[in-house]
């Protein structure tokens, strides 16, 4: 019963901007697919902290990344 | 830079067998702390780290002169002891080999970090030149700071005098630097009675010197980005889980006390065994180390020339402590005397535990704050044991 | 004073006046001449002018015990204040000593108290009184030399080595090879080093304060029935 | 060569964690920082794995990021002590001692030496990171006396304001006012002067920065360690919040960082002439690396 970051992928792909990657506090965690240019999260590893949605939507205004349930399928 | 530079020297490397040994020596009559300082002039010893203190200045300032003479590669003075013994632990995860000395009030300062040496193994040589470490502050040789010490896992020699001082000290890197033992050494002796008293000192020639430190040999890899990464990190994974860090701790501390039990066949090697015997099978038994030993046995000849029936045990190693060997030469004793240079007696403690009879052991004589201990003293308990008539007021 | 195979020698004196390095040479003397010696700096934080002790066990066989001498056959003196200000580590300074002992102090007048005469007499003591200090002024030109006429007079007295041994010790001490008690007496060896300008010359006038010591000390017989021995420098 | 000794044979990979594989095979050893600096994060396998510290810890954050620059992390041994930082400092694949309380600049004193003694030829890098109870409370004599001797090695300090590992005790580095355990008051004395501290003692290169611009960050903690290498010690004062104790939200840690660097944690680099000639050296060597290297791709291409 947590939170993780969810990357919407689609929305991603448009900027190629890597940018969330940089300022995640866990290593190897969210990462950044080079082929399909869009961020991804290894949601085990994800504490949920949700910095990485600030960053994208507070800082980039681009709301690519929400905080969901841990394991939750759409 | 420095304006002067220090000689280049080419020195005969020899292993310590040789050099204990074998090595042809000439008497000198130096001080303790001259002594200590030899000791490591010929322990091709790659680092020294000083800080001052009374009373052992003398030792890492001598060996201070000895870096400027050439024989060893660096040294400096560190902020204060924690510094030192830090800088020690920091540098010896470089694979280099490692001397420091240390008394009392220092010794307790650095403590923090000493005790953490032999999980970190650290193959280091330590001094320890004893001096009152309680208040009310005197700076007089009390070894009570030894039994602080007794309890981090470390080797602990005690030196009787000058000669013991130069030998114990050299082999100490060579204990130390075993790979069944690889944790430090303390070599401690006596502050002022023996470091700045002169003795009679066999050495071998400083052309000689032990074989260099070779860390590829150690089984705990140096930190140098050298060797493959077998073991990145030396402290205990704290982090990983609570159950984790008591697990790896207590292997781990098991494994140092184990590997301080193995230092034992290379006191016998090195040092001719963790004790020394005089008329063993006596109804009087003195037993003694560092320089209450030498008290000890002044009184031992005395007692010779009366005709008593006193014998004389010297404790030469007090970890690992040597219980089956001072349970036999204690066997048939009636009383043993335990002359001590401290309030608690902690060797008399360690003793009485180590024998089946342990009502046997007299408390004491024993001085503190660093006072002389007079052979009367011993003399008067040995008559007194006996029941002889004598004539000593103290 | 009756010949044994062991003395324990206390010096008590102030800082400054050589006691330690007295202690020593004393040891050096002993060693050269084929006897055992040890030596111990009383231990403190030793400044000019104030109390400092050393002592030196000399026998004929090996010597295990270290530490303070406690119970002195010899006691050395360097300064009066030992005795009347009781600038000393041991009240009143002949506390301890043994039956039948030596006692040497560098004074130029009599120090004793009338109990302290009481006492002596009892141990059976012989004290002997000179100006140690003058001695050294006039033969060597520097009070810095008083410790060289006080351990003459020691070695005089008791014959434990001969000139040659001591000469071969101040040597060591003065012209190297020697093992330096502390900084500061390193430094006050260079004061002394910097008066005399050559090294020679230094222990030159140190011999000849030592030589004049002993010419004085066959004057005096020890094992005499007199308590206090009163030299005139 | 160490990179040497890090790179498995190919036929022993299978018997080696994966972990370890994946490291070696895309993990920043020998690489460039083009190739896997803190621009690309998220692209290359970083030195540092999973750690224990809190959701959203910015100080997390900038060790990631300290690792992630390393000019030569195949030579660098990192010294740290008691504190948070610890937690993910000795999660990377970069030697990392863990010394008694706050003696990590005593430590690094005695590392530095015998590495110089050992590998005369051979550059090591060694870094203290540490916070500010660690660096400028419990160890401030060890830390003031290494600079002061010019021990050349790099000092970070993780400034949180805070003593966090042990549960929110006021650190001298606290701002006047705090209202912390220990200063049940509120803390009735300034935040210690880092930074004129070390200036004071001789440190060579000094910032203090609050890290939210990666690149600056990351191009100061790369000068320090080149000036280290060379002229003498360097320090770098970063403020690296702590959420819990001062209760920061944990979606508003960059906006508090960004809030401190404007405030008493603003950008201010000092070096000194001798530092500035490495710098001004090492860069210009970096800027035609990389142009050689461009060129190269370029003539590849066609």
């Amino acid at each position: 019963m947590y939170y993780v970051a969810k990357v919407n992928a689609d929305m991603c792909a448009e900027y190629k901007c890597n940018t969330c990657t940089l300022y995640c506090p866990e290593a190897n965690t969210l990462m950044f697919n080079k082929d399909g240019n869009t961020s991804w999260v290894d949601e085990d590893r994800c504490k949920g902290c949700a910095l990485c949605v600030y960053v994208c939507t507070d800082m980039l205004d681009r709301n690519c990344i929400t905080m969901e349930m841990a394991g939750h399928e759409e | 830079m420095s304006a002067i530079t220090r000689p280049v020297l080419n020195k005969k490397q020899v292993e310590m067998n040789y050099l204990l040994h074998e090595a042809p020596r000439e008497k000198h009559f130096i001080t303790g702390a001259q002594a200590m300082s030899e000791a490591v002039k010929r322990a091709n010893v790659d680092m020294a780290i000083a800080y001052p203190i009374t009373p052992q200045s003398e030792v890492m300032h001598l060996v201070g002169d000895v870096f400027a003479q050439g024989h060893i590669k660096e040294y400096y003075r560190a902020e204060e002891e924690l510094g030192t013994m830090s800088a020690i632990a920091g540098a010896s995860r470089a694979g280099v080999r490692l001397f420091t000395a240390t008394s009392g009030p220092g010794l307790i300062r650095g403590l923090e970090a000493i005790a953490s040496w032999p999980g970190h193994r650290v193959p280091a040589v330590l001094g320890i030149l004893t001096r009152v470490i309680n208040a009310p502050l005197s700076i007089q040789p009390d070894n009570i700071e030894m039994a602080y010490m007794m309890h981090c896992g470390a080797v602990m020699l005690h030196a009787e005098n000058q000669q013991d001082t130069f030998d114990f000290t050299l082999a100490a890197f060579a204990i130390a630097e075993k790979v069944d033992v690889y944790i430090p050494v303390a070599v401690a002796t006596e502050g002022f009675f023996v470091t700045h008293a002169k003795g009679y000192v066999n050495m071998m020639s400083e052309d000689l010197v032990y074989k260099e430190f070779d860390p590829v040999a150690s089984p705990v890899p140096a930190m140098d980005n050298e060797t493959p990464p077998a073991r990145i990190q030396r402290d205990a994974p704290v982090q990983k889980s609570n159950f984790m860090s008591y697990l790896i701790h207590s292997v781990w501390q098991q494994e140092i006390w184990d590997s301080n039990s193995r230092a034992m066949k290379y006191i016998y090697e090195y040092l001719g065994g963790p004790i020394e015997v005089q008329n063993p099978g006596s109804d009087i038994m003195i037993l003694a180390s560092g320089c209450a030993a030498a008290q000890a046995r002044e009184a031992h000849r005395y007692a010779q020339e009366e005709g008593l029936s006193v014998g004389f045990v010297k404790v030469k190693a007090i970890r690992p402590f040597p219980r089956t060997e001072i349970r036999e030469a204690l066997k048939t004793a009636k009383t043993v005397i335990v002359p001590e240079h401290n309030i608690i007696g902690w060797l008399c403690t360690e003793v009485k535990a180590a024998i089946p009879n342990g009502g046997i052991v007299h408390e004491g004589p024993r001085v503190f704050g660093g006072m002389t201990l007079p052979v009367e003293l011993i003399m008067f308990e040995i008559y007194e044991a006996l029941g002889i008539e004598h004539t000593i007021k103290l | 004073m009756a010949e044994k195979k062991r003395y324990n020698i206390r010096i008590s004196g102030l800082g400054g006046q050589g006691v330690v390095t007295t202690a020593h040479i004393l040891g050096s003397c002993l060693d050269n001449a084929g006897n055992y010696a040890s030596l111990v700096p009383f231990f403190g934080s030793e400044k000019r002018m104030a109390p400092v002790e050393a002592y030196v066990r000399a026998s004929t066989e090996p010597i295990y015990e270290v530490g303070e001498v406690i119970y002195p056959d010899i006691i050395m003196i360097y300064h009066s204040q030992v005795v009347t200000h009781g600038k000393s580590y041991t009240m009143p300074f002949y506390t301890g000593l043994k039956p039948n002992a030596l006692i040497i102090i560098n004074t130029d007048f009599d120090v004793l108290t009338e109990d302290d005469t009481k006492v002596l007499n009892d141990l059976n003591a012989t004290v002997v009184q000179f100006d140690a200090t003058a001695l050294a002024m006039k033969i060597a030109g520097t009070e810095l030399a008083t410790n060289m006429a006080m351990m003459g007079m020691v070695l005089g007295l008791t014959k434990l080595v001969t000139t040659k041994h001591i000469e071969a010790a101040v040597r060591e001490r003065f012209l190297g090879n020697s093992f330096v008690a502390s900084g500061g007496t390193a430094a006050l060896d260079s004061a002394i080093e910097k008066k005399f300008k050559k090294k020679e010359q230094l222990l030159e006038a140190n011999m000849n304060v030592i030589n004049e010591t002993f010419k004085m000390a066959d004057t005096i017989d020890i094992t005499g029935s007199e308590l206090i021995v009163r030299l005139k420098v | 060569m160490s990179l040497a000794y890090i790179t498995p044979s190919e036929r022993f990979k299978r018997y080696l964690p994966k972990d370890y594989v994946e490291l070696i095979d895309f993990g920043p050893f020998g690489k460039t920082q083009e190739e896997a600096g803190p621009g690309n994060m998220g692209q290359f396998k970083e030195l540092m794995e999973e750690h224990p510290m809190c959701s959203g810890c910015w100080m997390a954050y900038y060790i990631r990021l300290i690792f992630a620059s390393l000019p030569c992390p195949e030579e660098t041994v990192t010294i740290g002590t008691a504190g948070c930082g610890r937690l993910a400092i000795s999660q990377a694949a970069v030697p990392f001692v863990y010394g008694n309380y706050g003696d990590q600049n005593a430590m690094a004193s005695g590392l530095t030496r015998a590495f110089r003694l050992r590998f005369p030829d051979k550059q090591k890098d060694v870094i203290t990171i540490a916070g500010d109870g660690g660096t400028m409370d419990i160890g401030f004599s060890m830390t003031m006396h290494s600079w002061i001797r010019g021990e050349k090695f790099t000092t970070i300090m993780l400034d949180n304001e805070v003593y966090g590992n042990t549960g929110g005790q006021s650190s001298g580095m606290s701002p006047k006012g705090a209202v912390l355990k220990m200063a049940p008051m509120g803390k009735d004395f300034e935040k210690m002067p880092a930074t004129d501290l070390a200036k004071a003692a001789g440190c060579v290169y000094i910032v203090r920065m609050s890290p939210t611009n990666i690149k600056q960050a990351a191009k100061v903690i790369r000068r320090a360690i080149f000036v280290a290498r060379e002229v003498g010690p360097t320090f770098i004062h970063a403020y690296t919040s702590c959420n819990i104790e001062y209760s920061i939200p944990t979606e508003d840690v960059f906006a508090d960082a960004k809030e401190k660097g404007k405030g008493r944690f603003a950008f201010d680099e000092y070096m000194t002439d001798e530092a500035k000639i490495v710098i001004e050296r090492v860069e210009g060597e970096e800027k035609a690396a990389r142009k050689a290297r461009k060129a190269s791709k370029a003539e590849a291409v066609n």
